[in-house]
């Protein structure tokens, strides 16, 4: 028998080993792509890709619009869901408020009473009619059961149809300047600004409150999370009635910056919401992830449009490179933080 | 001399009509040493105007718009405007089109002639007289409501008042939804002398699903825009009796000869109209490449 | 119930007894296997002797499993050697660990619960018929043989998801058998299990040691040692400590070896004052599942329930804790009516439910300790205009996780790598921090070896003292009859008796367990 | 206190309940949907929605290609993956192929030498293509580790660019009358045969192969696949090439119907197909659901869309409606089936 000396069961060792947090290994994926950029246009094109304000600003304000969905579209995946609704929520919101935010020298204005209205009524509409779509869709998902997927499936293809037949399809445009600040005021920042500022709130709401502590919980053991006092149901709701609010937001800052509202728009965005949700390490099965992986996330996929442009990438490579570079990037990513997933 | 850098933003690749301009513009623009970079707005107008603002951030000489959504343009012409690049908009008129700032421009074909073209021919053709079922485009594409708008005007005419239209709906541009359209109406016992459609997708799919159901191609008469090669070859097989000819190509180099005459400052007509032209069965062979 | 000359009909390979030209079935030598941050076996041995049953003992977190795993293929050893009936073998894949003769019941049910329980046992090995078609008559009829001659009482076609806990056991039990394999490994088999069950299991077990199975049997339940197991190994913290036969120790050995250090005291019950009556149950009912519940509880008393599996124990539980609200009758708390619909209900009004599904209805797998342990106290605790105060909170759960002596680096570290029984201790640890007034506990030391154990008993008698009303249900039964001031008995849904503390005994016990 | 005669401690039902199929309820749906349209056609049109046999016909057609794709989705989804690859696909290998298949009367031939091959060569080439695209899903998503949702999102992108790339986004017409067959022949039933078939097939092959048995177990539980000797990473490859595979035969089922190949063809073929399966009771957590139903799922799709055109519903409407039958036919499903479900 060998000998041992008895050892405290509990050792929390003392000075705890900072670890990087998660996110480091996806923003290297980030400087990786743009230095790639930079020295390929050095060599191609001989022009600095970042060395460039205009393009620098072009970046981030290209995926604002994407990247206010996404946050919201984070939580859902934190909990455990998916939202393929957003792209036709942003189509119905911006249709919808759009119609409130016309001013009155338009010729083909929607409702003749009401044009030049203040600017954040047509915001409040488009806000509302996010939100409510989120409520449908928590309310759905919770009461009646059905798979988040098959919920939002189907506010997907409602929604869309709700914004073709709300202007029998025509598209709706002549915004009021003071609207159409909420896309270009702050010397064209502001959709960066709203952006970065939704972001952060919900950075700060995810991790320091309870309200971000449940929305990890449900998504990482929804049966222990009821078993915890968390009323499951009435959280679900809010998660994805903040969802439907941030696309709805989207939208707004989306049509006040091309100054038209059209029911086509917002096509496909629901995909890149959840890829750059997912490229940022939010793990589609729920309880983990974090907005800063998501803002990263989505600043990959900018920096991959600008960069192809800028590289006069034929558009038809453009698609190709893009499925490759984000299957690459989630590759690295889980690489990188290796350990975690290696169970079976 | 370096070549001048043309950017073009296509509002979408998957559409046949917008694939041989395009084609067209890249064509020509080889011919004559000008470099292009074509991008895909996916049909989303978002990503429209962040093209055009990256190619903006890219220095290019001169942008070519094929707009998505053409009410969109107020903004893409204001920053354009902004950076000084000239600007042409091509195929799809925009709604600033008459207010255009010095160095931009608009080429397509008057839409106001293709359906008129088609349906005065589907008139001839009637005798002025018979009834019409219509196949429209997507409802939220101005050509298709241009076209449908001709259709009606042209039987408002007093030499084609006899013509009655039984039904008219959507089929997407797509020639799967015109089939399956078309054997919906054919089911539903929906009589008619001829199919008016807003493109030859459709009215192609009009004629596979009437095929299958045994009607003989004489005693109808299909109608598209386009004049695509499938639509003629389905002429030369006596399926399609009348198209629209869209001189795609010629809108492409249209647009880029625009372009250039707009960064060497030459003074021009902003509204550059390449002309529609009808097409039979006594005229097809010209338009088979 | 099972012979030898039952089993001999469908005996494994190598049925014929006959001289065995090796004296070891399975021997594990040094190995040696490390996870990130963790050495969880730092050369260990390990030898079975065909035709024996060789327990295997050790806290909570010694390297059992990990070892188990190797040998089942399921990891690989950074260093060491496994040998199979002399010769040395490499373990790739489960399947290659199959194909040798390994069999394994592991410690978490690896189930596939939509599939049926004949699905399940047969996968990969399914009956076919001249096409290569599953034959799923034949199917029915194996599992029907095999369940007739392990004497178990279940629905080949039934859904593995409609089972109870017991019963999913039960049919990785009957898997594990079916491959008449050469060596089986069984991880702790009877966590989840009643003593009736667990006596039909050794029944099994001597069976199959009587065809010359070597068996690797892994408890927490130290009565169960001295019943089954030939000899024994102990581990500790990774290390091989030492072998011997089971007729050589006394249980306080196996202790003294296992924690290094005595416990003298299984179960510390201590006398307690009673205080007031904090919970009155008249007649709580759930359709289908249990009718007219009735019983009291006061403060500092410890209220046992005790049955069979399937009693209806963890329902009543769960009624009272709001997760499946009653359909009929009444709860008083401190002598005022309450409707307990939610748990939030009910955590507000003073209660606290350790669950007794740790997996399913236990842990955030993904989420770090902290995370876990505040989860309950979240609400209105330690939460400032709905932030959540972290610095605080930090502290309190670093407090009671070194109260509970949970093993683990850090507050950070993710819950999903800690073993099971520092797992549950961090869950009681959530109950914990939320300071109930009344505390059920469902299986409390399932799982747990036999230092936390006792520590945990210590623990909950402390929470007598304090006054706080405890509830325990426990299908162990030294523990119900140590620990419990009364003990309630239940079947099938139904009360059958309650007992005072004088008059509880194993048998009265069972008496009115199964009527 | 009661007294109870003591019973076995379990007690399975020893004359067993033979229990309703699974697909029982949804296609009461399907029926349920078809009386409506019945109905309101009796009402709205004055005429008979079901008694029309050319309209039955296209019905079925209809949903030929989508119920094809819908097959192999369903596999994948019962492993606990999915596949937003597929419309792509589709894409992909129909220009492929296509450029294969023409005849050498065309005035716009893609290979001039490669004309008038016999009908298998292209449909050899396209279903190729397509195990070819499902066999780098499977790649990906087993060695790589990757999510299936990301890993599918990747290739239905590039598969996308692909497709635009290979002839430069024209589209491919002519096809040899041998070919087009695929898509015509049997009094133009054949897209309903080759889908009938494969439906039958794979209904076999789930139900009563080991093939079928380890794709449930791996959806159910891949660490009990995985330690009762199932070879996962082999096993899922096999299963998004079959995926591929049937996309790739969807596609030259359409294009020889349809007579051109198209790359924007497709377009959210995924989501319907996903939709199908699961509104045919497939659960997207994995382990559960049946070819049946996902054939029934795709048949109220197609019934879906026959009625609307049948009562003559605006296209805005369709939308909305569409969304809220998917939605409605997937909570009857999850109520008829109630039970199951009890569970929190
Ligand atoms: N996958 C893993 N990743 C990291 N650490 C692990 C992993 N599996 C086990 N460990 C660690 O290895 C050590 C041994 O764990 P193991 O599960 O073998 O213990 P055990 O003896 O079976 O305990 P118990 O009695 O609680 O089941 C523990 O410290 C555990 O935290
Ligand atoms: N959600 C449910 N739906 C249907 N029946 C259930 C459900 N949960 C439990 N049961 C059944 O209710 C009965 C009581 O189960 P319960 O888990 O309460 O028993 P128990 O005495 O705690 O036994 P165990 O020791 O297995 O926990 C069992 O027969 C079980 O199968
Ligand atoms: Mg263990
Ligand atoms: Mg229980």
């Amino acid at each position: 028998m060998t000998t041992h000396t008895a050892t405290a069961p509990v050792a929390p060792t003392p000075a705890q080993k900072k670890r990087l947090p998660q996110e480091f290994s996806i923003l290297l994926v980030l400087f990786g792509i743009a230095a790639f950029f930079e020295v390929l246009g050095w060599f191609l094109v001989g022009q600095s890709f970042l060395g460039n304000m205009s393009r620098l600003q072009i970046i981030i304000l290209q995926v604002s619009v994407i990247g206010i969905i996404a946050v919201g579209v984070t939580q859902v995946i934190i909990t455990g869901g998916i939202d393929l609704s957003s792209g036709s929520v942003v189509a119905m919101s911006a249709m919808v408020a759009a119609t409130f935010a016309q001013d009155a020298n338009w010729p083909k204005i929607i409702h003749p009473a009401l044009v030049d209205l203040p600017w954040f009524i047509p915001l409040m509409v488009g806000l509302a009619v996010g939100a409510a779509a989120g409520f449908v869709n928590g309310w759905l998902i919770t009461k009646t059961r059905i798979p988040p997927f098959i919920a939002t499936l189907g506010m997907m293809v409602s929604a869309r149809g709700v914004a073709r037949w709300y202007t029998d399809g025509s598209p709706v445009s002549g915004f009021t300047e003071s609207f159409a600040m909420l896309g270009n005021g702050m010397g064209r920042w502001a959709p960066v600004v709203i952006f970065l500022v939704v972001a952060a709130v919900f950075h700060i709401v995810m991790r320091y409150t309870r309200f971000g502590k449940f929305t990890y919980a449900i998504g990482a053991n929804p049966q222990a999370a009821r078993v915890s006092g968390i009323n499951i149901e009435s959280h679900l709701i809010k998660v994805y009635m903040i969802a439907g609010l941030l696309a709805g937001l989207a939208a707004m800052v989306a049509i006040a910056r091309i100054k038209t509202a059209q029911a086509g728009m917002g096509l496909m965005y629901e995909l890149d919401a959840i890829a750059a949700a997912v490229i940022g390490g939010v793990s589609l099965s729920g309880g983990r992830g974090r907005i800063t992986g998501t803002v990263i996330g989505a600043l990959i996929l900018g920096v991959m449009l600008s960069g192809f442009t800028f590289l006069r990438v034929d558009a038809y490579y453009q698609d190709i490179i893009k499925g490759a570079i984000i299957v690459v990037a989630v590759v690295v990513d889980i690489h990188r933080q290796g350990k975690r997933s290696k169970k079976t | 001399a370096e070549p001048l850098k043309v950017g073009v933003a296509i509002s979408v690749f998957d559409d046949n009509f917008l694939t041989a301009l395009r084609t067209g513009m890249q064509t020509y623009a080889d011919d004559i040493n000008v470099e292009l970079q074509v991008e895909d707005a996916k049909a989303e107008v978002g990503n429209q105007l962040n093209q055009i603002q990256n190619f903006i951030a890219s220095g290019v000489d001169a942008i070519i718009v094929n707009p998505v959504d053409t009410d969109a343009t107020i903004s893409m012409s204001d920053d354009a405007a902004a950076a000084g690049i000239p600007l042409v908009y091509v195929n799809r008129q925009p709604i600033n089109v008459d207010m255009l700032p010095d160095n931009q421009a608009f080429v397509a074909s008057n839409e106001e002639d293709s359906g008129t073209l088609q349906t005065q021919e589907v008139c001839r053709l009637l005798g002025g007289k018979g009834k019409v079922v219509v196949m429209m485009g997507e409802l939220s594409n101005q050509a298709a409501i241009q076209r449908t708008k001709d259709i009606h005007d042209v039987i408002a005419t007093p030499e084609c008042a006899g013509l009655e239209v039984v039904a008219e709906q959507t089929a997407k541009w797509s020639r799967t939804e015109g089939s399956d359209l078309m054997t919906n109406w054919i089911s539903a016992g929906i009589e008619f002398d001829a199919v008016i459609a807003n493109n030859d997708e459709m009215a192609i799919g009009a004629v596979q699903a009437l095929k299958a159901t045994g009607r003989t191609m004489d005693s109808v008469v299909i109608a598209g825009i386009d004049a695509t090669p499938d639509a003629l070859a389905a002429i030369r097989a006596g399926e399609i009796d009348v198209t629209v000819f869209q001189d795609a190509a010629g809108q492409g180099k249209g647009a880029v000869d625009t372009a250039i005459k707009l960064v060497n400052g030459e003074k021009i007509e902003q509204k550059v109209w390449v002309p529609f032209e009808l097409v039979t069965p006594a005229n097809f062979e010209k338009y088979m490449r | 119930m099972v012979n030898a000359s039952q089993l001999e009909a469908v005996s494994p390979r190598g049925a014929t007894p006959q001289v065995k030209p090796y004296e070891y079935v399975l021997e594990v030598v040094n190995a040696r296997k490390e996870f990130p941050g963790v050495v969880a076996l730092d050369n260990v041995s390990l030898r079975v002797r065909p035709g024996t049953v060789h327990a295997l003992m050790g806290e909570n977190g010694a390297g059992k499993s990990t070892l188990m795993k190797i040998i089942a293929g399921i990891y690989h050893p950074d260093a060491g050697e496994i040998r199979l009936r002399g010769e040395a073998v490499h373990l790739a894949t489960p399947l290659a660990a199959q194909e040798a003769g390994i069999a394994m019941i592991h410690q978490e049910l690896l189930l596939m619960n939509s599939m049926t329980v004949a699905e399940n046992i047969w996968i990969r090995r399914e009956p076919r018929n001249a096409f290569g078609l599953v034959n799923h008559a034949r199917m029915h009829q194996m599992t029907t043989e095999l369940f007739d001659r392990l004497n178990i009482h279940l629905d080949p076609d039934a859904e593995v998801s409609e089972l109870s806990v017991a019963n999913r056991q039960m049919v990785e039990i009957a898997k594990a058998v079916s491959f008449n394999s050469d060596v089986l490994i069984m991880d702790e088999p009877t966590s989840a299990i009643t003593e009736k069950e667990v006596a039909h299991l050794f029944e099994i077990i001597r069976g199959l040691r009587e065809q010359g199975i070597g068996i690797v049997y892994i408890t927490h339940k130290m009565n169960e040692l001295f019943e089954i197991a030939d000899e024994f190994s102990v581990f500790r913290d990774g290390h091989y400590i030492a072998t011997h036969p089971s007729s050589d120790v006394t249980r306080d050995d196996i202790i003294q070896m296992m924690v290094g250090r005595e416990i003298t005291q299984m179960f510390p019950k201590e006398e307690v004052e009673l205080g007031d009556l904090v919970l009155s149950v008249q007649n709580l009912s759930l359709e289908g599942i249990f009718e007219n519940i009735s019983f009291d509880l006061r403060a500092g008393e410890i209220l046992g329930f005790a049955g069979l599996v399937g009693s209806g124990r963890s329902n009543v539980a769960e009624t009272l804790f709001g997760v499946t609200p009653a359909t009929s009758g009444s709860i008083e708390i401190d002598g005022q009516a309450v409707s307990i619909k939610t748990s939030h209900d009910a955590i507000k009004l003073g209660m606290a439910f350790l669950t007794e599904d740790r997996k399913e209805t236990g842990c955030f797998l993904p989420l770090d300790i902290q995370e876990n342990a505040q989860m309950a106290v979240i609400h209105d605790d330690f939460v400032k205009y709905g932030f959540v105060q972290e610095a605080r909170l930090e502290k309190a759960c670093l407090e009671i996780s070194q109260k509970l002596r949970v093993k683990t680096p850090n507050m950070h570290e993710c819950i999903e790598n800690l073993s099971g029984g520092n797992q549950q201790k961090v869950l009681i640890g959530r109950w914990l921090l939320t300071h109930p007034k009344i505390l059920i506990l469902d299986e409390p030391t399932r799982g747990i070896d036999v230092g936390a154990k006792s520590e945990i008993h210590s623990l909950i008698t402390q929470l007598a003292h304090k006054g706080v009303a405890v509830i325990m249900i426990s299908s162990e039964m030294p523990e119900v009859l140590g620990m419990s001031d009364r003990v309630v008995v239940m079947h099938e849904g139904h009360v059958t008796g309650i007992l005072d503390r004088a008059d509880a005994n194993q048998v009265a016990v069972m008496d009115l367990a199964s009527q």
